[in-house]
């Protein structure tokens, strides 16, 4: 763990500096629009608005910026600066080879918990660049409440990716690489390294902690009965999954004939089942979805988000995805040289599991 | 513990070469012998297998000292059965002739009346050329009292009393035991005698 | 446990290796062994071959139970087709446990030689499910 | 002219497929009406067997003599003329598969008579009957009440007086038996009465789990007798634990009768003139195991020693490459002529055949209901459910197809486990891409275990599914590849060189590579087998042979790299010592042989020299041997071999050699069980008529060797031993060579503790016990199992076989069942290259040139997309990972799954 502690507001310098010097050809970054926050495509490093750091913090959730360069195979090199959730899903992107990992430079930088769009818009004068905890309860009392993806996030603090960037008191960052690319990417802006210790053990405990406690309050489902109830107002417009960044097909089961069949098809099968409900397979769309996305899936929200109908899909899809995890001890995002738990297996394991 | 160098390994050959012992080395220890022995019902401790087991072991003492061998009732159970032909009432005959032989050497003290009983059979036999049972229990008795005559005769009374009454009450034992009925040539049994015996 | 529902006949379907479970119910077949009469059986190659939305599509289609048959972890046909299905249908089952459909979905490994254990199986899978009652998707209009 | 085989149980039914798959004329007789054998008589095996003797019956090369038996047989090889119930046969062979007689003249005091003993022959028809019946109970013959303790008594007829020799079979048959009983009835309790376990292998495990995992009570002791008291049956046997002859009520006794030669042997022998055994076997020689002493006349199987099932069709098919070698051919391979598709067009015609199976179908299902309501259906247009077999069966279906223009099938009937092929085939016949078939399973998993009623029910719902499937079947194009009529044989030992020349003797070129410097395998060291001969001369001959065919390249110092391709066509690189060629071959047999462990640390192996293993010994006694007290302990370390099938038989040999050197000298074997199995049982008892003490001790009180004494619990005794040796001798496992794991993961053939696994893994009874699931790939001797010179001999010579019929075609159908892509669809992110068993999916990239503005072009991506190449065997994986469907495997494609699952409830 290689780096240096920096002023929040030299970190526009950096990142222009990791332009200048061919780091990368380009960054992927956060910039405000208005009152809100959004993501730029940089080539020129002029272009970087000051103070990066506070639209960098800034507690809002627009997209995944996965989502963005999703499928991106080229081979210029991309550097994303954005929050833990979003890279982890840019290492899962990377495993399913929806990214090459030498031509992205992932950047992690800590969040504090987001506030969604609409809310960060309404309220950014309120909520301002950075929220820590007490201002997170501050807020929840007055109706302004951090997306529920958030609350029940335990890793909210960067560490993963290429490079980190830490909160340090003071109005600094500390800046370091943690992988070989990172720690050359930042070597070649002049920066002078050292050896830092970048754990934050404790910090983290304390959110994991004050997370899972978010988590158990959260309203379960446990029967297919309530996940008809829960899902009753879905419209079937896919948003979660066209916003979803792991789900990456290039054409989504549910837009082909058989996941989705029209006219003559959907007549046949009516005609099988005396009656059914259209537009058909909702449910199936969402079992199918949770299942296809359930070891990859890094709990960031961008489905909730997405959902017109407003359905707290938090609940459904971080939620299972979490339990699928555990079984194969497997922590998405956090290794690029994991394998896929679908891609592996030990001789002898999960037994219990089957029956 | 069984040390194997203080055995003698020697004394499966002694055995070999007893009559009826040849077929000792055939044993494969399946214990058909000892599971159908109606001995072994009465004496748990009777195990042919053993005797075996430890006769080729060459555990000498043991097998020849063990007062089991001498229990055997020669009912054949086992040499009818045996998948390996070891034939083990004559093996164990052998072996029993073996101690004998050490007890008339005086390497080895016999604690059974039963050579005594086989001695005095064989002498009616020899004598006759058929069994007089008086004179077998006059000789046995005889001799089970150290050779007293008078002993004897006390000692075979005082059996007769429930034993023997037994027998004669159940016509096991008749007035015709009382006297001595020789075959007609007892010389041809003499001679066989001596063949046997090398003399 | 609850007792099994009055006069309700589930409807099972198997998914079956053709290899290892689907020999198996011949085997059952051949040497007679009756099981209940409520599983319906898909042959598939491997149990690798097994796509868990085959499993959730029939759950919705209203069957009360699903069986996944393969061959003995080591003994797959194709090497390592029943390490994946186990992996995959470990999955699907902790998913399907946030809705109270685990207990309809069991998998085996049952060999070619294994007859009387497919007809165990189907035996212990007919009278739990009987007891679970009917799948709460049963002519629902989806 | 032909091949005549005399036999028709599963040895003479092994041979004449193999024979007349490759284009001989086979003559198969039997004395019985029907095929089958003693086999046939147990229920798992009959079902392996059946489908075998219906491909024999249509067999267009093979003339089938039921209720028929040799009467004379004149001439010599090449041209013998045979009489079989007075009608003439000419053949340039004859091979002898007479089979075996079960021993029947158990003693009285076994309760004969009493219904509950029963031999294991018949207890497998109870069990049978038990499993068919209404309760599915295992019910005592006496008095209908439930069994629930069975005693099994093994060597009833064996190692006795009135049979010497072990009759090898029964141990493993037993412990399938319990096996079975276990399975079924879990509560029931079994104890099972023997002398030696005398299984090996796969069967070494399964007895283990019966002890460790069903809780099956192995009892060591010989029982005598089955005592009946009022009918009750009791057996009584030494507990040597308690040093006390314990009595135990049982409700059933099961003889594990032994094998006797057939009583038409001695007959046959005399017809024949081949000479027989003092056991009466067919007499044949470790070093040419199938060849009797009349040339040309060749025997398989039970007939020449007792063996199981696996061990007589490996004899069988080497049989009938030495037959084969002998005859010329003169008939066309089925299957390979010329075949013409019609287009199977847009218009769905589907038509139904509901056989009957030969009323099992009708029994449970109401067969004209089902017919009813399946011609309701849509596209059906035609329903036929007249048909009784198989045979007129596949006649209605040809007729449909050319009469009515049907281009969908759906077959309700036998299983497509056994007969899909022949169904595929009778739809090619008549023109019908053979995979818009679909295949009910009406007999065994309907009408066969559902009561009436429930039976016609399913069978509706089945043949519903199936008729919606078939809607979405496709039209596969069948292609054909010619064949390389070439063969690779890795290893050349003696069992790789055995099979090299049996495949070059039948005309193909082979490729023979050994990784060490020469050939010869572990035959180069030069013992003394257990005929006496040298190895080095048994093996000069082989290398003789081998060196001076020029159909046979050899590659010493070499090895094979980088194959591809599958049966019939493959390709590989060999390198090494002046090699570096490109090969193709339609064939390869592994014989990669086995190699000894060492023992290291087992009784201070490798500090003391005074301990040695088997082989090491086996060398000792070559030159002088000094010591006086030799103790050899059986089953010792290390891990991760398996006990070769002669360590039994290796240990007699080398005691009985020492012997013979020293008389005097002392010998203690430490045993666990003694496995002389077969007519290697004398040795056995020559080594104890030698003198040899054997002590037997438990699997959990190892002996112990310190200070120069070595310590063992005598079980008999229950005592500790203690002997004193010059020389502890080792019997350890074999290890699997080491190219085995690379040669697992090139050819694709899983392993089972380093050794190759036959096609058939589970269920027991083994029927290709060459092949392996890699089509084209073949295994034998040491390589699957370590055994002895014989049966490596007869493994090797049945690869060669069975590799024969592959290249005596000239071309082969590439597998239909394979994964595509739906290259517009797939995302490639490469999940199903990982997955993929077999290696045969990779991930193309290409660059996505892109113009930006129309300033400028710039490359600006990858395109990757996933492609299926040859390898692939058809498992689905991959196509069920995707999750945009975009991979997926012809014939199980989504659609055609979903159709089912639509109609399934």
């Amino acid at each position: 763990m290689k780096g240096t502690e920096l002023k929040q507001e030299d970190l526009e310098g950096l990142f222009k500096r990791l332009l200048e010097k061919k780091a990368v050809d380009c960054l992927v970054l956060p910039h405000k629009v208005g009152n809100n926050v959004a993501y730029m495509l940089v080539k020129d490093g002029d272009k970087i608005e000051s103070p990066a750091a506070s639209a960098i913090f800034a507690p809002s959730f627009g997209v995944n910026a996965a989502n963005i360069v999703k499928g991106w195979t080229i081979p210029e090199r991309v550097g994303i600066v954005a929050k833990p959730c979003e890279i982890r899903a840019a290492i899962e992107l990377m495993k399913l080879k929806q990214m090459d990992k030498d031509s992205v430079l992932l950047i992690s930088a800590d969040c504090s918990g987001a506030f969604t769009n609409q809310d960060y818009a309404d309220h950014a004068g309120e909520i301002g660049d950075w929220v820590d905890s007490g201002k997170i309860n501050e807020l929840k009392d007055k109706g302004i409440a951090i997306r529920e993806a958030c609350a029940i996030c335990e890793n909210r603090l960067a560490d993963v990716g290429d490079i980190i960037i830490e909160r340090v008191d003071g109005g600094k960052v500390l800046v370091a690489g943690i992988t070989d690319m990172g720690v050359e990417a930042l070597s070649s802006t002049e920066l002078s390294l050292e050896d830092k210790d970048v754990e934050r053990q404790a910090e983290k405990e304390k959110i994991a902690a004050d997370a899972k406690k978010e988590k158990e309050e959260l309203p379960k489902l446990s029967s297919v009965e309530e996940l008809e109830e829960f899902l009753r107002d879905c419209i079937g417009c896919k948003n979660c999954r066209d916003m979803c960044p792991v789900c990456y097909c290039k054409e989504c089961f549910f837009e082909q004939p058989l996941g989705k069949p029209v006219g003559g098809d959907l007549l046949n099968l009516a005609e099988l089942r005396s009656a059914i409900g259209v537009p058909t397979n909702q449910l199936l769309y969402h079992l199918t979805r949770i299942y296809h996305v359930c070891t990859t899936c890094v709990g960031c929200g961008a489905c909730e988000d997405a959902c017109p109908k407003n359905i707290p899909l938090t609940r459904l899809y971080p939620m299972i995805a979490e339990k699928v995890q555990e079984i194969f001890e497997y922590e998405p995002g956090k290794d690029v040289e994991e394998p896929l738990p679908f891609i592996t297996y030990e001789e002898e394991e999960l037994e219990e599991h089957l029956r | 513990m069984i040390k194997t160098w203080e055995l003698d390994l020697n004394f499966r050959n002694e055995i070999l070469n007893e009559p009826g012992g040849a077929h000792l080395s055939a044993c494969f220890q399946c214990s058909t012998c000892t599971i159908g022995c109606p001995i072994a019902e009465i004496v748990p401790s009777y195990n042919p297998r053993k005797i075996i087991q430890m006769s080729l072991l060459g555990m000498r003492e043991e097998v020849l000292s063990n007062p089991d061998l001498w229990i055997c009732a020669i009912c054949q159970t086992c040499t009818a059965r045996c998948p390996q032909d070891v034939r083990i009432s004559d093996l164990l005959a052998a072996i029993r002739r073996i101690a004998e032989k050490d007890a008339e050497a005086g390497k080895l003290k016999i604690d059974s009346v039963r050579p005594l009983f086989e001695k005095a059979f064989l002498h009616q036999l020899e004598k006759y050329g058929r069994l007089f049972d008086m004179g077998l229990a006059m000789e046995f008795y005889k001799g089970k009292e150290g050779g007293s005559f008078i002993k004897g005769q006390l000692a075979m009374m005082k059996d007769f009393k429930d034993f023997g009454m037994r027998m004669f009450k159940k016509g096991k034992m008749g007035p015709k035991a009382m006297f001595p009925e020789k075959v007609k040539k007892t010389e041809e049994i003499k001679k066989i005698f001596e063949k046997v015996e090398g003399k | 446990m609850e007792e099994a529902k009055e006069g309700f006949e589930p409807k099972i379907i198997g998914f079956t290796c053709n290899w290892c479970t689907y020999a198996g119910a011949d085997l059952a077949g051949t040497s007679r062994k009756k099981y209940p009469p409520n599983v319906r059986i898909i042959r598939l190659m491997c149990s690798g071959r097994l796509d868990p939305m085959f499993v959730l599509k029939v759950l919705l289609n209203g069957a009360d139970g699903v069986f996944i048959g393969g061959c003995h972890p080591g003994e797959c046909h194709y090497i390592k087709g029943n390490f994946y299905a186990r992996r995959r249908i470990a999955a699907l089952r902790t998913i399907l446990k946030q809705f109270g459909l685990d207990n309809r979905v069991r998998s085996e490994w049952i060999s070619a030689s294994e007859g009387d254990k497919f007809a165990r199986v189907m035996k212990e899978m007919a009278e739990d499910i009987k007891k679970l009652g009917p799948n709460p998707m049963r002519d629902k209009i989806l | 002219m032909g091949i005549a085989i005399i036999g028709g149980g599963v040895a003479g039914i092994t041979a004449a497929l193999d024979l007349a798959d490759s284009g001989f004329k086979v003559y198969l007789i039997e004395k019985n009406a029907e095929l089958g054998g003693k086999m046939a008589e147990l229920a798992e095996c009959k079902t392996g067997l059946s489908p075998k003797i219906m491909e024999i019956e249509n067999h267009p090369n093979i003339e089938l003599l039921l209720s028929s038996e040799l009467e004379s047989l004149s001439g010599s090889a090449g041209e013998f003329k045979l009489k079989v119930s007075g009608k003439e046969i000419e053949a340039e062979s004859v091979v002898l598969a007479p089979g075996y007689d079960v021993f029947d003249e158990i003693p009285k005091s076994y309760a004969i008579g009493h219904p509950d003993v029963v031999t294991s022959l018949e207890f497998e028809g109870i069990l049978m009957n038990a499993t068919a019946s209404e309760t599915g109970e295992l019910l005592r013959p006496s008095d209908g009440k439930r069994v629930k303790k069975i005693g099994f008594i093994q060597c009833i007829g064996s190692r006795c007086q009135e049979n010497e020799i072990c009759s090898t079979a029964c141990c493993a048959y037993t412990a399938k038996e319990a096996w079975e009983v276990k399975e079924r009835y879990p509560d029931m309790d079994i104890y099972v009465f023997y002398m030696d376990i005398r299984v090996f292998g796969k069967d070494e495990e399964l007895v283990a789990e019966l002890k460790d995992k069903y809780g099956v009570k192995y009892i060591r002791s010989r029982v005598p007798e089955v005592m009946q008291e009022n009918g009750a049956l009791s057996v009584k046997f030494e507990n040597l634990e308690k040093g006390a002859i314990d009595k135990l009520d049982l409700d059933m006794v099961v003889l594990a009768v032994g094998l006797l030669p057939s009583k038409t042997l001695s007959r046959l022998a005399e017809i024949t003139g081949v000479k027989t055994d003092k056991y009466g076997y067919l007499e044949t020689s470790i070093t040419n195991p199938m060849e009797t002493s009349v040339s040309g006349v060749f025997a398989c199987g039970t007939a020449t020693a007792p063996m199981k099932v696996r061990e007589s069709v490996a004899q069988a098919s080497g049989a009938a490459l030495n037959a084969a070698l002998l005859s010329e051919r003169t008939e066309m391979i089925p299957g390979q002529e010329e075949r013409k598709y019609v287009e199977a067009g847009e218009e769905l015609k589907i038509g139904v055949f509901i056989c009957g199976c030969e009323g099992e179908v009708g029994k449970s299902v109401d067969i004209p209901a089902v017919a009813e309501r399946v011609k309701q259906l849509k596209g059906v247009v035609d329903v036929n459910s007249e048909t009784d077999t198989m045979e007129a069966a596949m006649e209605a279906i040809e007729g449909g197809i050319v009469d009515q223009g049907l281009n969908r099938i759906v077959f309700a009937g036998y299983s497509p486990r056994k007969y899909e092929d022949t169904a595929r085939d009778a739809c090619a016949k008549a023109g019908l891409n053979p995979y818009l078939l679909e295949m009910v399973n009406l007999r065994e998993q309907c009408a066969c275990v559902y009561d009436k009623g429930a039976a016609t029910e399913a069978a509706v719902d089945l043949i519903l599914m199936a008729v919606e499937r078939a809607r979405y079947l496709e039209e596969i194009p069948v292609e054909r590849y010619p064949v390389i009529p070439k063969a690779l044989v890795i290893g050349g030992g003696v069992s790789g060189m055995n099979a090299t020349l049996g495949i070059a003797d039948a005309g193909y070129e082979v490729y023979l590579v050994e990784k060490e410097p020469e050939l010869g395998g572990s035959l180069r060291e030069n013992i003394e087998l257990q005929s006496g001969e040298k190895s080095s001369d048994v093996l000069k001959e082989f290398i003789d042979r081998v060196q001076s065919n020029e159909r046979i390249n050899v590659y010493t110092n070499a090895k094979e790299e980088d194959v591809t391709g599958r049966a019939g066509s493959f390709k590989a690189k060999i390198v090494g010592e002046g090699a570096n060629e490109d090969i193709d071959f339609g064939a390869c047999i592994i014989a990669t042989g086995t190699n000894e462990s060492v023992p290291e640390g087992y009784y201070g192996y490798g500090k003391d020299k005074n301990v040695v293993t088997q082989p090491e010994f086996g060398k000792i006694l070559g030159g002088a041997l000094s010591a006086n007290t030799v103790v050899m302990i059986q089953d010792v370390g290390p891990d991760g071999g398996v006990n070769p099938k002669y360590s039994s038989i290796e240990l007699m040999n080398n005691v009985l050699k020492a012997k013979d050197k020293n008389p005097d000298l002392n010998v203690f074997v430490l045993y666990q069980d003694i496995k002389t199995y077969g007519k290697w049982e004398v040795l056995y008892k020559e080594a104890r008529e030698k003198g040899v003490i054997f002590l037997r001790y438990d699997k959990d009180k190892p002996p112990k060797y310190e200070d120069g004494i070595v310590s063992v619990h005598d079980v008999i005794l229950n005592d500790e031993i203690q002997i004193k040796p010059d020389l502890v001798v080792l019997s350890t496992p074999a290890m699997p060579a080491e190219e085995n794991e690379r040669l697992s993961k090139m050819f694709k053939i899983p392993l089972k503790k380093g050794f190759f696994m036959e096609e058939q893994e589970r269920p027991k009874m083994v029927l290709t016990p060459v092949d392996t699931v890699n089509e084209g790939v073949f295994i034998c001797g040491s390589a699957v199992y370590p055994a002895l010179i014989d049966e490596c001999l007869a493994m090797s010579s049945a690869a060669a076989s069975r590799a024969c019929v592959l290249l005596a075609k000239d071309f082969i159908e590439t597998p239909a069942v394979t994964s595509v892509v739906d290259e517009l669809i797939c995302s490639g992110c490469g999940v199903c290259v990982d997955m993929c068993p077999v290696e045969a999916i990779e991930l193309t990239e290409e660059p996505v040139p892109v113009v930006t503005f129309g300033v400028a072009t710039v490359i600006s991506g990858t395109k990757r997309v996933a492609k299926v190449n040859d390898g692939c065997m058809g498992c689905g994986s991959c196509a069920s990972y995707c999750p945009s469907g975009a991979m997926s495997l012809k014939h199980f494609r989504d659609k055609q799954v979903y159709a089912q699952l639509d109609y399934a409830v």
